[in-house]
């Protein structure tokens, strides 16, 4: 069955252990600034920790010309695969997010994958604001919810 | 009419479909003796297709030429049947009374020199030809000759 | 006339062959060469000549050579008109005169009159003979006396130098578009490929695969959009057979091809032609609008379903375009760069759909077939080779022109039979079929037949059919050097091996040519050009190696003496010999030093000629003109010569 | 499926996977230069040679353009592929003495430059894939352009180009290092062109130029913050939907 990433910002203490363990598993080293998942913090202790949310309708996938952003429909997740990247940047400038970023040093786009299905960030996040949880009905529903209130809100923006 | 207004009227005789894309730059060449910039953008507009393909078609083939030519191109056969029969001297004499190099054009714009690879005359080795004329059995003497007397005119 | 069905165009055949064609013909040969020769001049002065006999009507005059006048003259009828080539270049202009099938050379104006009279009074015009086999002027001017003639086959060629190619009128009275009619009304598409499969017949253009196995699995491709294409991108230097064919007889390449459209199911062909070819582009776009005009060519032609049209694309000056995939990309309007092969044309050619491309040589192979039907083709020819192949054979040879044999002929036949012998009777070293793609083959293969099979084993290739005659005064590095700068100059510079190996490759043989050979060049160019052979992206780029690699397997020796003592035994590249006179030969004729250009050459006191070195610019003139081979090349030279 | 020989070790394929990838599925590396694998294969190279043997003949081929259709065995390391991959090598780096790709294969087979056939240095091979990542991306700003020896990428008019969107993607490819690109704040330089770097809003990062955004079909009024910014702005959006929600 499908498996999301739910993010409860009510529940986030803005540690930061989610950032540093993404990066260690994708890149073998703890530096926030290459993390897949970020944690941006806010006055009074609100701290939101956010992810790509493997949109139904991927932009970035829209835009990739080399098939290197292909959805395993397995997992429902969109990866990147390295070897097909020629680094154009259409991704990242396409995600209406910020989720997607692109690796100067390895010159390859970046994004969350799940860590294939075992994500690290839920692992170790030590409150359970990032849990990884089956898409039954009910997360989907929440997360659906939410990616129309982003969108109407996007909309408005425009 | 002016190089734009020809070249808008050889484009217009073709569809807009990139395969005509050689056929078109031919006719241009033909038409201006060379394939300018302007000539170029225009193409790849009418056509649909990128300038760089363009620019690549107009430097891929030999015929096509950026810079402008002569207005007659004075052409020496350098097939096998010619080499073995001299045509290398011949050249050179022509080099040498036209005042040009090879590729090149005349200062006064009359004529350009080039080699081509077999006009099918290898009978008459050596063999120059200027537009509808051919020259045969072709020697540095004859080629002088050829100039002296005008016979590119 | 427009043949809108079948039984139109039978019975129309039927005419024709059932009257017997009246009067007399006079044909000039509009070859190339004899144009150059002067033979537009001599044609029209024959159309004034009999015009003014005729006293009336006048025909029409194209711009592009062709006169074509039907008159009536009382008795008998008189037609006058440019053929294709004839064949004979090197002894044009050439006219030929029919019914009686004699020829006449280096025809001016000034002999128009005399033939003419000659041909009204039943008997030969002797002053323009052709050669016979003592190589004297012959008596009888029919061509089953004249060597040059009578040891070819003609049957490709068959018609060329009795018809214009610019009337389809003309083509239908020496049997054209029987062949169409005959596949159309009586045989399957399938039975036609299988026709052609049987017969034998191999591409013309060089890689000899068979025609028909290339059609049947074009046919089998699935697909709803098909393709056949021509392909006239004759690029060999020294090569004119096909020019000579789009010129000389268009409507057999269109005729062919549209037994190939209907064989293998397209409905559009192409002919790619090269650019330095207009006369082929006009006769040829001509034929097109008359066969669109009479109905042979368009939608639903001859009223049985099958639709069929034909573009011509002009290539722009690139070699490489002759090579199937690059032709396809340039016909695609892209720089022609050749496409990895390992998927078929025949699957994915032209814009990604099933293709056929033959040679024009191949394509007017195809009408013959089908009327002599494929076990009669085969008679001609060797085994697995069947059928002629068209050469033109060119270089040091007596008799230069373009000439038809059986398959299997052998190089000593063409070169001595037909062509009479080295030019001046200066020995023989080597002949060059294929083209730069070719190979060099020495004295003691002259016994070769000329096949695909045996040339290939030979180290050379048929290529499409150029063959150079070489002698004693032509250096077989210089000439492996001279392929290797024109393949340089049209590599088209995709693949790493055929770019930059030809760059090395044209390095060394510059050192080799230049004096600054070093040791081991030879072989460094040997392991290189094999390299090359193994890696390279296209055909051509893998052939580009046979001109060095035959030129060494044959002419090794040269190679060292470049290599080793930086001499160059044939006197060809400059600073690499001396030129001497063996007294020993010389019976003082005076030549030498009559034609050398700085009066360097003297009376000895030995009562010989000598060569004062000092002054000698080594430009050979003594060479070719001493009568007795007397006058040589040496590596070096002693203080008293 | 198509059973082939790589090295001897039976295996079995997919019809029509080239031989690149098959060797490489089974373990069995093969250097390349031009491929990649976002982009068509043309076969330029051929330093990926390897020998296939089919009814007893056998020939030299390109794996990463050979599609398996019938049994054949393939070598890939065998004296003979050596011999072409050397070849390929040879003339390399008598042309491309600088390019540390060029130069680590040639360690790997033992090549070395040859003084006498030295060419001018050029870091660029005419590989082709900057060419083919910007046709792929649909830009075409480049081409190889020119004939034989002179071949080379260049843009149209060897001027600066409309098409030209300054992604980058071409350097990205660039296996040997020659397509290179001056980044100065708020400016980037390429194929003679000049280009505005856009600067976010909120971190002052200089993150893309406006013809990537406009290439992209990023909204006008969306493109004031870099990625990492804009995840920013969501997450102030996506907390003030939390707090509503609650």
């Amino acid at each position: 069955m499908e498996k999301i990433l739910i993010t409860s910002p009510e529940k986030c203490i803005g540690c930061g252990t989610c950032e540093l363990a993404c990066s260690l598993a994708h890149n073998g080293e703890c530096r926030p600034a290459i993390a897949r998942v970020n944690v941006f913090r806010f006055a009074k202790g609100k701290n939101v920790p956010m992810m790509c949310f493997q949109c139904e309708e991927a932009a970035c996938m829209a835009v990739c010309k080399t098939k290197a952003l292909v959805r395993d429909e397995k997992t429902g997740v969109v990866n990147v695969d390295a070897d097909k990247c020629i680094g154009c940047r259409m991704c990242v400038m396409a995600c209406p997010f910020g989720n997607i970023a692109f690796d100067r040093v390895a010159k390859v786009a970046i994004k969350c994958n799940h860590c294939d299905g075992e994500p690290m960030c839920a692992e170790f996040c030590p409150t359970a604001a990032i849990e990884y949880v089956p898409a039954d009905t009910a997360t989907l529903n929440r997360k659906k919810e939410f990616s129309a209130k982003m969108k109407q809100a996007l909309e408005e923006v425009k | 009419m002016g190089e734009i207004d020809r070249i808008a009227e050889i484009m217009h005789s073709y569809k807009q479909d990139p395969r005509y894309l050689l056929a078109l730059l031919l006719d241009i060449q033909e038409s201006e003796n060379h394939i300018s910039t302007e000539a170029m953008r225009a193409v790849a507009r009418y056509l649909g297709v990128s300038e760089s393909r363009v620019y690549a078609v107009a430097t891929f083939y030999r015929t096509l030429s950026l810079k402008k030519k002569g207005r007659k191109i004075i052409r020496v056969c350098m097939g096998t049947a010619c080499h073995l029969r001299g045509s290398a001297a011949v050249l050179h004499e022509l080099e040498k009374g036209l005042g040009i190099k090879v590729g090149e054009a005349t200062e006064d714009g009359k004529y350009t020199l080039e080699t081509v690879n077999c006009v099918g005359a290898c009978a008459l080795a050596p063999v120059v030809t200027c537009g509808d004329d051919s020259f045969g059995r072709m020697d540095p003497a004859k080629a002088a000759e050829l100039i002296t007397r005008g016979a590119f005119e | 006339m427009k043949f809108e069905t079948l039984s139109e165009l039978r019975s129309h055949i039927e005419q024709l062959s059932e009257k017997k064609k009246p009067g007399k013909e006079i044909w000039v040969c509009g070859g190339p060469g004899c144009v150059a020769s002067g033979s537009v001049a001599v044609a029209e002065e024959f159309r004034k000549l009999i015009e003014k006999r005729a006293s009336g009507s006048s025909g029409s005059f194209w711009k592009d050579l062709t006169v074509l006048i039907r008159h009536e003259d009382g008795h008998p009828k008189i037609r006058t008109g440019l053929t294709g080539c004839m064949g004979p270049c090197e002894n044009g202009p050439i006219v030929h005169v029919e019914p009686e099938g004699w020829y006449y050379r280096k025809v001016t104006p000034e002999d128009t009159a005399g033939i003419l009279d000659s041909l009204l009074e039943g008997r030969p015009y002797k002053a323009k003979s052709m050669y016979g086999s003592d190589g004297k002027p012959s008596e009888d001017p029919r061509a089953e006396s004249i060597p040059f003639l009578s040891g070819q086959k003609k049957m490709v060629l068959g018609n060329m130098s009795s018809m214009s190619p610019l009337d389809l009128g003309d083509y239908l009275e020496h049997g054209g578009y029987s062949a169409l009619l005959k596949a159309l009304e009586t045989m399957t598409p399938e039975e036609v490929c299988a026709e052609i499969r049987e017969s034998g017949l191999r591409g013309r253009g060089g890689g000899g695969f068979p025609t028909g196995v290339k059609w049947e699995s074009c046919r089998k491709s699935p697909s709803d959009k098909r393709y056949v294409l021509v392909n006239g991108d004759e690029g060999d230097p020294g090569a004119f057979m096909d020019r000579a064919l789009m010129e000389g007889d268009p409507f057999s390449v269109l005729e062919g091809l549209t037994i190939g459209a209907y064989a293998i199911g397209a409905s559009e062909g192409i002919i790619y032609v090269r650019h330095e070819y207009p006369l082929a582009v006009r006769r040829l776009s001509n034929a097109i609008a008359i066969l669109v005009e009479s109905g042979l060519l368009g939608e639903n032609i001859l009223g049985t379903g099958f639709s069929f049209h034909v573009e011509i694309c002009k290539g722009g000056g690139a070699f490489v375009c002759g090579e199937s995939t690059a032709l396809m990309t340039s016909i695609e309007g892209k720089p022609g760069v050749p496409r990895v092969k390992y998927i078929r044309s025949t699957e994915k050619g032209l814009w990604e759909s099933p293709t056929v491309l033959n040679n024009v040589e191949t394509w007017a192979n195809v009408p013959l077939i089908i009327n002599m039907g494929a076990s009669a083709f085969k008679e001609t020819g060797s085994p697995n080779n069947s059928g002629t192949k068209v050469f033109a054979l060119v270089g040091k040879v007596k008799n230069t022109g373009l000439v038809e044999v059986p398959m299997g002929t052998t190089l000593r036949e063409i070169i001595y039979g037909i062509g009479g012998g080295v030019a001046k009777d200066r020995p023989f070293k080597a002949v060059q079929t294929g083209g730069p793609s070719g190979g060099c083959l020495p004295g003691f293969m002259l016994d070769t037949p000329v096949d695909f099979d045996s040339l290939d084993k030979a180290g050379s290739m048929m290529g499409s059919g150029g063959m150079i005659v070489m002698d004693d005064r032509t250096c077989m590095v210089d000439i492996a050097r001279y392929f290797i700068d024109f393949l340089m100059e049209e590599s088209c510079g995709k693949c790493v091996p055929c770019r930059e190996g030809l760059k090395k490759m044209q390095m060394l043989l510059h050192d080799l040519t230049g004096g600054r050979g070093q040791e081991g060049d030879t072989e460094r160019l040997k392991e290189l050009a094999e390299g090359i052979a193994d890696t390279a992206l296209c055909a051509l780029g893998q052939s580009s190696a046979n001109p060095v690699l035959s030129t060494i397997r044959y002419f090794y020796e040269e190679y060292i003496e470049h290599e080793r003592d930086h001499f160059c035994r044939a006197g060809v590249c400059k600073g690499m010999f001396h030129v001497k006179i063996n007294e020993e030969k010389c019976r003082v004729c005076g030549q030498c030093a009559k034609n050398c250009p700085t009066r360097t050459i003297k009376l000895a006191e030995s009562g010989k000629y000598r060569i004062e070195q000092a002054g000698c610019i080594k430009c050979g003139a003594c060479i070719d003109i001493c009568p007795f081979s007397s006058v040589g090349t040496v590596n070096e030279v002693s203080e008293d010569d | 499926m198509i059973e082939i020989t790589i090295n001897g070790t039976p295996i079995e394929v997919e019809k029509g996977t080239v031989l690149l990838h098959a060797a490489k599925e089974n373990g069995v590396e093969i250097p390349t230069l031009c491929n990649h694998e976002g982009l068509n294969r043309e076969g330029n190279c051929r330093l990926c040679s390897v020998e296939i043997t089919e009814n007893g003949r056998s020939k030299i081929v390109a794996s990463c353009m050979f599609p398996v259709t019938r049994s054949i065995s393939v070598e890939t390391d065998n004296e003979r592929v050596k011999r072409a991959r050397r070849t390929v090598l040879q003339l390399l780096i008598n042309r491309n003495p600088k390019s540390p790709v060029i130069q680590q294969l040639c360690s790997e087979y033992g090549v070395k430059r040859e003084e006498r056939f030295a060419l001018e240095p050029d870091l660029c091979i005419r590989c082709g894939r900057c060419v083919r990542a910007c046709e792929t991306n649909g830009t075409k700003a480049i081409e190889l352009v020119g004939r034989g020896f002179d071949r080379h990428v260049a843009t149209p008019y060897e001027t600066e180009s409309d098409a030209c969107i300054g992604c980058l993607s071409c350097a990205t490819v660039c296996p040997t290092g020659k397509i290179t690109y001056d980044e100065s704040p708020g400016k980037r330089k390429i194929w003679h062109k000049e280009f505005d770097v856009l600067k976010c809003a909120r971190c002052g990062i200089y993150f893309a130029t406006k013809e990537m955004l406009d290439w992209a079909g990023r909204p006008e009024n969306d493109r004031a913050y870099c990625d990492h910014c804009q995840k920013y702005i969501e997450s102030v959006k996506f907390l003030t939907e939390h707090e509503q929600n609650k």
